[in-house]
């Protein structure tokens, strides 16, 4: 389309392995990075964020298998893309963080050694180069007595300092894209305030592309350009945040945002019926019609195309078709 | 009601189904099953299936001794001219019956003084039984089994009686782990917070949680006890002569290696093929319980 | 210059080490603190036991043909004629003065058996501990690198024969086939007939061979060593090569793994270092326990190719009834164990940081 | 190839290389048993010497004079006898021998205990002995009495031990050291696995031309080694344990032969004259009717004869006369009923369950065992078969009550004559020993055989040694199986005198280095 | 007029020995919960919040202080409860994967305090009353009874240990962070039962959680708790409008929000730094003098004691001690 784009997804189905069958998670998710753009993707637990992520950079678990679409990284398609070349990819160009700090870090072995390890494997440095640099990735991320956090083990860490510590992986040289997979979710409210602003003050003064994924609504609102709403495998409403906030279309947004607790503390909702759907069997058509309020007959036999609601506001539900 | 029950009966037979799923998911397991199931039999049945039975007691034929495998004596016949087929399936029953008789015993004993050391992690008497249970694993079963029955005179019996003795610590091993990890489980709480007494949260609460894992340690456990058993006759201290005990088969019949290799050779295949089974077996019990 | 930052990195590391030894001696000791009373628990235990079941070990003592005289005159010297708390107590007391009784069976002091009996069985432990992890490793990480594939498939396979073969019948097999068959190994003993064996030293015959200088008998032993040592090994190699399999298998699911993929960290590096260090911390303890469990199994092994060492010893003590070396032989092996327990956990402690030395 | 790996040595050696099993104890005063007094024959030199046949021959006594009361001896000992330290061998060794065994009360000490009162140097070469009690067969035991270096013995003791100022009197020392004048001596000695001995060059006495410069006792568990040993020439002599199987697959090697010759004991099993319902004598007669012992001398232990009576035929003072027992069935059924016991046994045998113990050690037992067993379920009888370690038959026959009501036992002579066996199976002194399990305790018989061994005169002697042994055929309190041979396999360049017929019959001396041969150097 | 408090914590201490020091997961607090009403207990991770339920409950005996229920005191191990005390005050655990045993079926689990109580005699009488617990927290009964918990998801998990809790008809029910691991759409069902459940047995309660908007949905008061001290108590919307501590305005700042409204809401000039400290080692004097940006000399000394700034309204900080 345009030189712009930094990242597209496009129409990515992908399925995991396991023993009772195959389990189809993603089902023609599409997602759309600019250069220097935020864009913030929100869903529930278990709708399939994670396994768009980590189809990006092509470390899905042994079992999962991507079935179709294509992932372009500046034109070039990920998934086709030679071992060399994705290593270079996961070297230089996109980062990623990971959603739990704690299991994210490898306990057996110091913050320093695993930096060292993917700075030389990076860049062709001499060991004290390569601790500096890693020492400035720790000192970007803010934290405090960088040298001591590299000598340890991530369990002398706090939470909060471990996820800092991924943030810093994550700064080392310049990326131009960089996923961040909820990386507040498992922190406390005001650490988890903290870690975010320092997370998005580095993405805007790097200027690079930003995948925020979260399922803290707030937070997503507050910090990206763009958002992407993520249900059972689908992504099913995206559009400039304004707008996707203040007026959102599709049924499960409306209920979803309906769902969080205000701090004015409104009329309580009464929650979205049933829940998110298994992928071993999922339903046909819409993934969200059992839950629908709005459901009609043709949800259940096709996935209703998106329709442009709004200037760069997208939504995929038959609702908005038929108008 | 009638409904209520139906809706639970389903409930029971697809769980049952899912665990026979999870089991039957590795062929393995399902060998396991086969050979476990195939060496009950045989020592079930042994007097109707073994071409000779009486070959089993009291019986010598010297002049059949020694013969090499063949239609007549698959398996040969040893130095009594016994044949060695119709002794080695009712070997199986010997094993299998050590197995039984130590993990009646080792099981019930091992799990309740388990859950009781669990549960009363930090009261002496939890510590006492912790302490007690460290010496009996403080070196390798087969070593205290053997310094016990040589202190007593050598029979199946009393090997019986040493193997359950260095046996049970292991069972309140796994129950003393399974409930002191539960035991902060909040559904432990809740039942404590109720009011539920003691007893009831140690076995209704806490054991049905090491079910699977108690399971998995009986089934491979018959594969060890019939290890342990074995090494003990092979020794000397275990069943007496002529019992068709596999162990003392193999011992016996080594004599006459390498000239007349199946006397001890066949025992010693049986021997491997039993453990092998339910080795299996309990693998495909644990995948069962907890796929 | 090169060599002076070679020395300082050097320096640094050891001083780390020490450092890092340090937390790990206070755990250690707290460890010995603890198996301290299970051990006396033990030797309360076998030692009771070896007085009052029924058994006249005078008797048998004094051989078959001996008068009455003779037999009282054992019993007072094995202290029979004293109370049982009496008894021990005094076995206490020479324990600590390093005497372990008087053996009825060699005639002896047991401590000397055990000095003459037990380096030889340690030596053939080592070498078989040697094959366990060597083949443990090798075919565990075939296992989980190719997780689920044909070499996976046939790793398990042979793992399971592994296990269910018992360590006695691998001996007789490999005697069977190995010595007498193809006689490509001795069948039994230590040394080639002739052979005298070297001046004792350490009591460590291939170290004592070394010393002496005789390096074709320290191959002669070498060479009697490998079939007992294969046949020790196996059953524990293939326990141990299924643990670091599924250890492997249950690593490459964490999330750590997915991390340094993600930053461009190479397959192989990932393999040969962030998948393998976590899941030999689960292999090592079971792989020590196995390692200290070979002492058990090693009764039936020495027994079949005659291995003069401890446990075929142990094997004669106790089919002779001799009390005093039952005791020693049950109590002496409870000290390996325990010590391997210890070092099992020490090695556990350096690799896995967390255990141990947890701060607040 | 590297099976074969020897140390390069400078010079070939005749090797003689025998099996044996453990324990072996070099120390005359404590060992006793097969493996142990081979290894005094080679390493010591005994008082007395048997001959062919086991008749006593002068050796280190010279010659002897016996009071008319049989009470006092004079023992005249050779000159010029070297011990291996190099010092001459005086009658204060001998005395020191004597009261070394009296004192230790081990081994052989129990054949002289009852009778010695002193034992007393009258010059250097010249030894008084006191007995208590006149003693017949005195001289064929002092077979038994091996003689120490006493200088070297007493260098060696440790103190404290139990022997007061003798401290341990040398035991420690003389488990694996000799101190002996023998052809042989102590080369290294390894518990439990071997005892080399090697020439001992200035050996007095007569040596065959080709004796072996070595002679290596090895402990041999398992006879696929020895038989694996045997076909490698790694082995000269096997063991005399052998399996049947093993010893006819080895025949067919032509390299290899079979020496079969009498060991000097017979094979019994004791029947438990106290215990219900041996107590019956028509129960031990039927069982003695029962027994097949064609097979057992067939197909068990083929090439043995059948015993005739309570001692091996070819022992002096056996009466080869005796009326003998036999397979028959109706005989025994005919004895079974006439016994007190026969209604209870034929409504429910396991009421009177008959325990026969084997033992462990020597597996060829169980088939004897399995095979009797089936013998006596022919006649209604029910029989539990137990394998029992050696030491704790032992102990188990200590006992009247903890003994078991059958046992098959290997007895051999102490020395060579009837009267040994005799006093040893069937005194009521031997009851609580292992080598009387029948507890006969008969005070006629215990008063013939006192009377018999107190006879100096030897034809006497003899008479009243077959009176006995026809009262025991009478009171039927054993099962005679066979006169036991031992068998053994020997490479053919090596020479047994055996091989010519000869035997002494006396345990211990069947593998004398004075006597074998070896041909080949290695 | 004290009858009005149904609870009333006194100095309450509780301190856990471990291996690596003396845990102070609380310390000294003190409140009182209205008969009726729900008292919100708010904090971070480690504040000693679900330790302070603990105790209530009396899994633990405490340390030191009092706790009266119905003027009761119930200070004591658990053993020594009355069975009316333990059918009379009920929790709902934090973790719902934990909270219902796996091996039972559901009929069981809520059957359980019925039988314990000896308030059901047969089956068919468990199974009714079972029903209609089920019923309550809107689990068709049918459907949920014979069913194991492996088999339903988080939220039904949860409404599961609802309708234990309330199966003793119980007239206290502490709720430790009920919906902490569940999804927002399934948190506002549940919280909806909660809400249903409250009021149909006016039941008080304590409800535990960190999320402020949910807070300012459900409860009357609020207790907010830092590292095992109480900084300041208030009613629910006075605390809103004028929050007081430190400490509670920095987590009030630190809620990422949906809308305008709450945004105003947000104190602003407040940010989150710092880490939180050790509850074995806590900072001295006034625990959160480290991240206080209002921070003094005293504050590192003296302990702040909690003072009635207005009525019914508790801070526990030296700024308002010396107004
Ligand atoms: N390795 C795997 N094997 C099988 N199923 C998997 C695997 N990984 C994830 N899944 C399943 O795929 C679905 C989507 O998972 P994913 O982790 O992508 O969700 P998510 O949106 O990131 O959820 P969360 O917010 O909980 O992280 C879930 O139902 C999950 O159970
Ligand atoms: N049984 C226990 N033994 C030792 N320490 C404990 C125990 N229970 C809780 N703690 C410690 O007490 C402190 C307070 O824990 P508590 O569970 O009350 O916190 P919380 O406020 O509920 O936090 P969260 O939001 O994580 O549930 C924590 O540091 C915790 O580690
Ligand atoms: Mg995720
Ligand atoms: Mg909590």
């Amino acid at each position: 389309m345009d030189k712009d784009i930094l990242l597209e997804v496009k129409n990515l189905h992908v399925g995991y392995k396991t023993h009772i069958g195959i389990s189809h998670v993603l089902k023609g998710v599409h997602l759309t990075v600019h250069k220097g753009e935020r864009i913030g993707v929100i869903g529930e637990s278990g709708s399939g964020k994670t396994t768009t992520m980590k189809s990006i950079l092509r470390i899905l678990p042994s079992n999962g298998m991507i079935k179709e679409g294509e992932i372009f990284y500046q034109g070039e398609n990920i998934l086709e893309m030679k071992y060399e070349e994705l290593l270079e990819l996961r070297r230089k160009k996109i980062s990623m963080i990971f959603q739990d700090p704690t299991s994210a870090l490898n306990p057996l072995f110091k913050i320093g050694q695993l930096m060292l390890d993917i700075i030389k494997h990076s860049y062709n440095l001499e060991e004290s180069e390569a601790k500096e640099m890693a020492l400035k990735a720790l000192r970007d991320a803010a934290l405090p007595d960088p040298e001591r956090v590299f000598d340890s083990y991530p369990f002398q860490l706090s939470g909060g300092m471990r996820q800092r510590v991924c943030i810093a992986l994550a700064l080392i040289g310049d990326r131009e894209l960089i996923i961040a997979d909820e990386p507040t979710t498992n922190l406390d409210v005001t650490i988890k305030a903290q870690v975010l602003n320092l997370l998005t003050k580095l993405v805007r003064e790097r200027n690079v592309g930003w995948i925020f994924v979260s399922q803290a609504l707030g937070a997503v609102r507050e910090n990206v350009d763009r958002v992407y709403v993520m249900y059972a495998g689908n992504i099913i409403e995206w559009g400039p945040t304004e707008k996707v906030f203040s007026n959102p279309m599709h049924p499960y947004t409306q209920k979803l945002l309906e769902c969080v607790p205000k701090l004015t503390g409104t009329e309580f909702s009464k929650g979205i019926r049933g829940r998110i759907p298994n992928y071993f069997n999922p339903p046909s058509g819409c993934r969200f019609h059992p839950r629908c309020d709005f459901v009609m007959d043709e949800c259940k036999k096709t996935f209703p195309e998106p329709v442009e609601v709004e200037t760069g506001h997208f939504v995929a539900c038959n609702l908005y078709r038929r108008r | 009601m009638s409904r209520a029950t139906i809706l639970s009966e389903w409930w029971k037979t697809l769980e049952l189904k899912k665990k026979w799923y999870n089991f039957s998911r590795s062929p393995l397991s399902l060998i396991g099953l086969i050979i476990s199931l195939s060496t009950i039999i045989l020592a079930i049945f042994a007097p109707w299936i073994a071409p000779y039975p009486e070959h089993a007691g009291f019986y010598t034929d010297f002049e059949h001794a020694n013969l090499p495998p063949s239609w007549q004596h698959l398996f040969g016949t040893d130095e009594f001219g016994r044949d060695v087929l119709s002794r080695t399936i009712f070997g199986f029953r010997y094993s299998l019956m050590m197995a039984a008789v130590v993990l009646t015993l080792v099981v019930p004993a091992g799990v309740i003084l388990g859950l009781i050391a669990g549960y009363y992690r930090e009261r002496w008497i939890g510590k006492l039984i912790m302490r007690i249970s460290d010496i009996f694993i403080a070196v390798p079963p087969l070593v205290l089994a053997l310094s016990v029955c040589s202190l007593l005179t050598p029979s199946a019996f009393h090997a019986m009686m040493a193997v359950s003795l260095m046996w049970w610590p292991w069972y309140t091993r796994l129950l003393y782990n399974v409930t002191s990890s539960i035991k902060e489980e909040y559904f432990v709480y809740a039942a404590k917070v109720t009011g539920a007494s003691s007893a009831h949260i140690m076995f209704k609460e806490i054991f049905p949680n090491a079910m699977g894992a108690v399971l998995t340690k009986i089934t491979l456990d018959v594969g060890w006890v019939i290890l342990l058993g074995a090494s003990l006759s092979f020794v000397g201290l275990g069943a007496q002569p002529p019992t068709p005990d596999l162990g003392t088969m193999v011992s016996d019949g080594a004599k006459f290696l390498p000239d007349y290799w199946w006397i001890s050779m066949f025992p010693a295949l049986a021997i491997s093929y039993i453990i092998l089974g339910f080795n299996l077996l309990g693998d495909g019990i644990k995948d069962a319980f907890e796929g | 210059m090169f060599k002076y930052i070679l020395v300082i990195n050097v320096k640094s590391k050891i001083v780390r080490c020490v450092f890092k030894m340090r937390a790990i001696w206070k755990y250690v000791g707290k460890r010995v603190l603890y198996v301290i009373p299970t051990l006396i628990g033990l030797s309360i235990f076998i030692f009771i036991l070896s007085r009052v079941l029924p058994g006249d070990p005078a008797l048998m003592a004094a051989g078959p043909n001996a008068p009455k005289w003779v037999v009282e005159q054992i019993r007072h010297q094995l202290r029979l004629d004293k109370p049982l708390w009496e008894q021990y107590y005094y076995w206490l007391v020479d324990l600590f003065h390093g005497d372990l009784g008087y053996s009825i069976y060699t005639k002896r002091s047991v401590t000397v058996d055990v000095v003459e009996y037990l380096p030889a069985s340690l030596q053939l432990i080592f070498l078989a501990a040697l094959f366990e992890i060597g083949g443990a490793l090798a075919l565990g990480i075939i296992s989980g690198r190719y997780a689920y594939k044909l070499p996976d498939n046939m790793v398990r396979v042979l793992a399971y024969i592994g296990i269910s073969v018992p360590s006695f019948v691998w001996g007789l097999l490999f005697q069977l086939i190995f010595a007498s068959l193809i006689p490509l190994f001795p069948s039994h003993g230590m040394y080639s007939y002739g052979t005298i064996s070297p001046p004792r030293v350490t009591g460590f015959s291939l170290i004592d061979s070394l010393i002496a200088g005789q390096f074709d008998t320290f191959v002669d032993i070498l060479w009697h060593m490998v079939l007992p040592a294969f046949a020790l090994s196996l059953g524990a190699m293939a326990q141990d090569a299924r643990i670091i399999r599924a250890g492997m298998v249950d690593t490459l699911q964490k999330d750590h793994v997915s991390l340094v993929r993600a930053y461009g960290i190479p397959e192989r590096t990932i393999f040969s270092k962030y998948i393998l260090k976590p899941s030999l911390v689960p292999a090592v303890t079971v792989m020590g326990m196995d390692i200290a469990s070979l002492l058990g199994n090693a009764f039936m092994v020495e027994m079949i190719f005659q291995w003069p060492g401890f446990s075929r010893y142990g094997i004669n003590v106790m089919l002779n009834k001799d009390i005093n070396g039952i005791v020693a032989v049950v109590l002496v092996i409870g000290i390996i164990f325990a010590i391997a327990n210890i070092l099992v956990d020490v090695v556990v402690a350096y690799l896995d940081p967390r255990i141990g030395r947890r701060s607040a | 190839a590297v099976q074969s790996t020897q140390k390069p040595q400078a010079e070939k050696k005749r090797l003689l290389r025998i099996g044996f099993s453990w324990p072996t104890y070099i120390d005359p005063a404590v060992g006793s048993d097969y493996s142990s007094s081979t290894a005094f024959t080679n390493l010591y030199d005994p008082l007395i010497f048997p001959g062919e046949k086991g008749v006593p021959k002068p050796w280190v006594a010279e010659s002897w004079e016996t009071s008319p009361d049989g009470l006092t001896w004079r023992l005249h000992i050779k000159q010029g006898i070297k011990f291996h330290s190099g010092d001459e061998l005086k009658a204060e060794d001998v005395v020191f021998s004597f009261q070394r065994l009296l004192t230790i009360g081990k081994g052989y000490a129990y054949l002289f205990t009852p009778y010695i009162d002193s034992v007393t140097a009258v010059d250097d070469y010249t030894v008084k002995v006191t007995l208590k009690k006149p003693y017949g067969p005195f001289v064929a035991a002092m077979m038994r009495v091996y003689v120490l270096d006493k200088d070297v013995v007493m260098q060696h003791i440790k103190k404290p031990g139990p022997y007061g100022d003798n401290g341990d009197y040398g035991t420690d020392w003389l488990l694996t050291h000799d101190a002996g004048s023998g052809p042989y001596k102590v080369k290294e000695v390894v518990l439990e696995d071997h005892v080399y001995m090697t020439r001992f060059k200035d050996y007095w006495g007569p040596m065959t031309e080709n004796a072996a410069d070595e002679i290596h006792m090895l402990s041999l568990a398992q006879p696929a080694t020895e038989k694996t040993l045997l076909t490698q020439k790694q082995l000269e002599i096997s063991s005399q344990w052998l399996p049947e199987e093993t010893i006819d697959a080895l025949a067919k090697e032509n390299y290899l032969k079979v020496a079969a010759f009498p060991g000097g004991d017979e094979f019994y099993i004791m029947m438990h004259t106290k215990k219900p319902p041996l107590d019956d004598i028509h129960v031990r007669k039927a069982i003695a009717y029962a027994v097949d012992y064609d097979t057992i001398v067939d197909q068990i232990f083929p090439g043995n004869p059948i015993a005739k009576g309570p001692v091996p035929s070819y022992l002096p003072g056996a009466d080869p006369n005796l009326p003998t027992y036999y397979r028959d069935l109706d005989k025994a059924m005919e004895e079974l009923q006439k016994s007190k016991y026969w209604p209870d046994i034929k409504n429910n045998p396991n009421k009177y369950a008959i325990d026969f113990h084997w033992i462990a050690e020597v597996p060829a037992e169980e088939k004897v065992a399995i095979m009797v067993a089936q013998n006596l379920q022919e006649i209604g009888l029910k029989v539990n078969v137990v394998k029992v370690p050696w030491l704790s038959v032992v102990e188990e026959m200590a006992n009247i009550s903890t003994s078991p009501h059958m046992v098959s036992v290997f007895v051999s002579a102490h020395y060579a004559e009837a009267g040994s066996l005799l006093e040893s199976r069937y005194h009521s002194k031997s009851a609580d020993t292992w080598e009387q399990n029948e507890w006969l305790l008969n005070e006629t018989i215990d008063q013939m055989i006192e009377d018999a061994l107190s006879t100096i005169d030897t034809n006497e002697r003899y008479q009243e040694y077959a009176e006995i042994q026809r009262a025991i055929m009478e009171l039927c309190p054993s099962i005679f199986l066979f006169d036991h041979m031992l068998k053994v396999v020997h490479q053919d360049y090596v020479k047994l005198p055996q091989d010519e017929g000869y035997y002494t019959g006396v345990m211990g001396y069947d593998f004398d280095g004075r006597l074998i041969e070896v041909l080949s150097t290695t | 007029m004290e009858n009005e408090y149904i609870l009333k914590i006194q100095n309450l201490k509780k301190y856990f020995e471990t291996p690596y020091g003396t845990v102070r997961a609380v310390d000294n607090i003190s409140l009182k919960v209205r008969k009726g009403t729900t008292m919100g207990l708010v904090g971070e991770s480690g504040s000693g919040k679900s330790t302070t339920g603990h105790v209530v409950v009396g899994l633990f005996p405490p340390t030191s202080g009092k706790i009266f229920f119905k003027n009761k005191d119930i200070s004591v191990p658990l053993e020594k409860r009355s069975k009316e005390l333990k059918k009379d005050i009920q929790m709902v655990f934090q973790d719902p994967a934990s909270s219902l045993n796996p091996k039972k079926i559901i009929r069981d689990i809520v059957g359980l305090p019925l039988k314990v109580h000896k308030m059901v005699q047969t089956k068919e009488e468990l199974e009714e009353k079972v029903a209609k617990l089920l019923e309550m927290v809107e689990l068709p009964p049918e459907d949920f009874m014979y069913r194991r918990p492996v088999d339903i998801g988080g939220g039904e998990k949860q409404a599961v240990s609802i309708a234990r809790a309330i199966a003793t008809n119980p007239s206290f029910v502490i709720f430790d962070e009920p919906t902490s691991a569940l999804d927002v759409s399934i948190q506002a069902k549940i919280i909806n039962s909660i809400l249903n459940i409250q009021r149909k047995f006016r039941l008080t309660s304590l409800f535990i959680t960190h999320d402020l908007s949910l807070m300012r949905n459900i409860s009357s008061e609020v207790t907010i708790m830092y590292l095992g001290k109480v900084c300041e108590i208030a009613p629910t919307d006075v605390f809103f409008q004028k929050p007081l501590h430190p400490y509670t305005q920095m987590l009030l700042s630190s809620v990422p929000v949906l809308t305008k409204e709450e945004e105003e809401l947000k104190p602003k000039g407040i940010k989150s730094i710092g880490e939180i400290g050790s509850p074995i080692h806590p900072p001295s004097g006034c625990r959160f003098h480290p991240r206080c940006p209002y921070a003094k000399e005293i504050c590192k000394k003296k302990e702040p004691r909690l003072i009635e700034v207005e009525p019914g309204h508790f801070v526990a900080c030296h700024l308002y001690a010396e107004k």
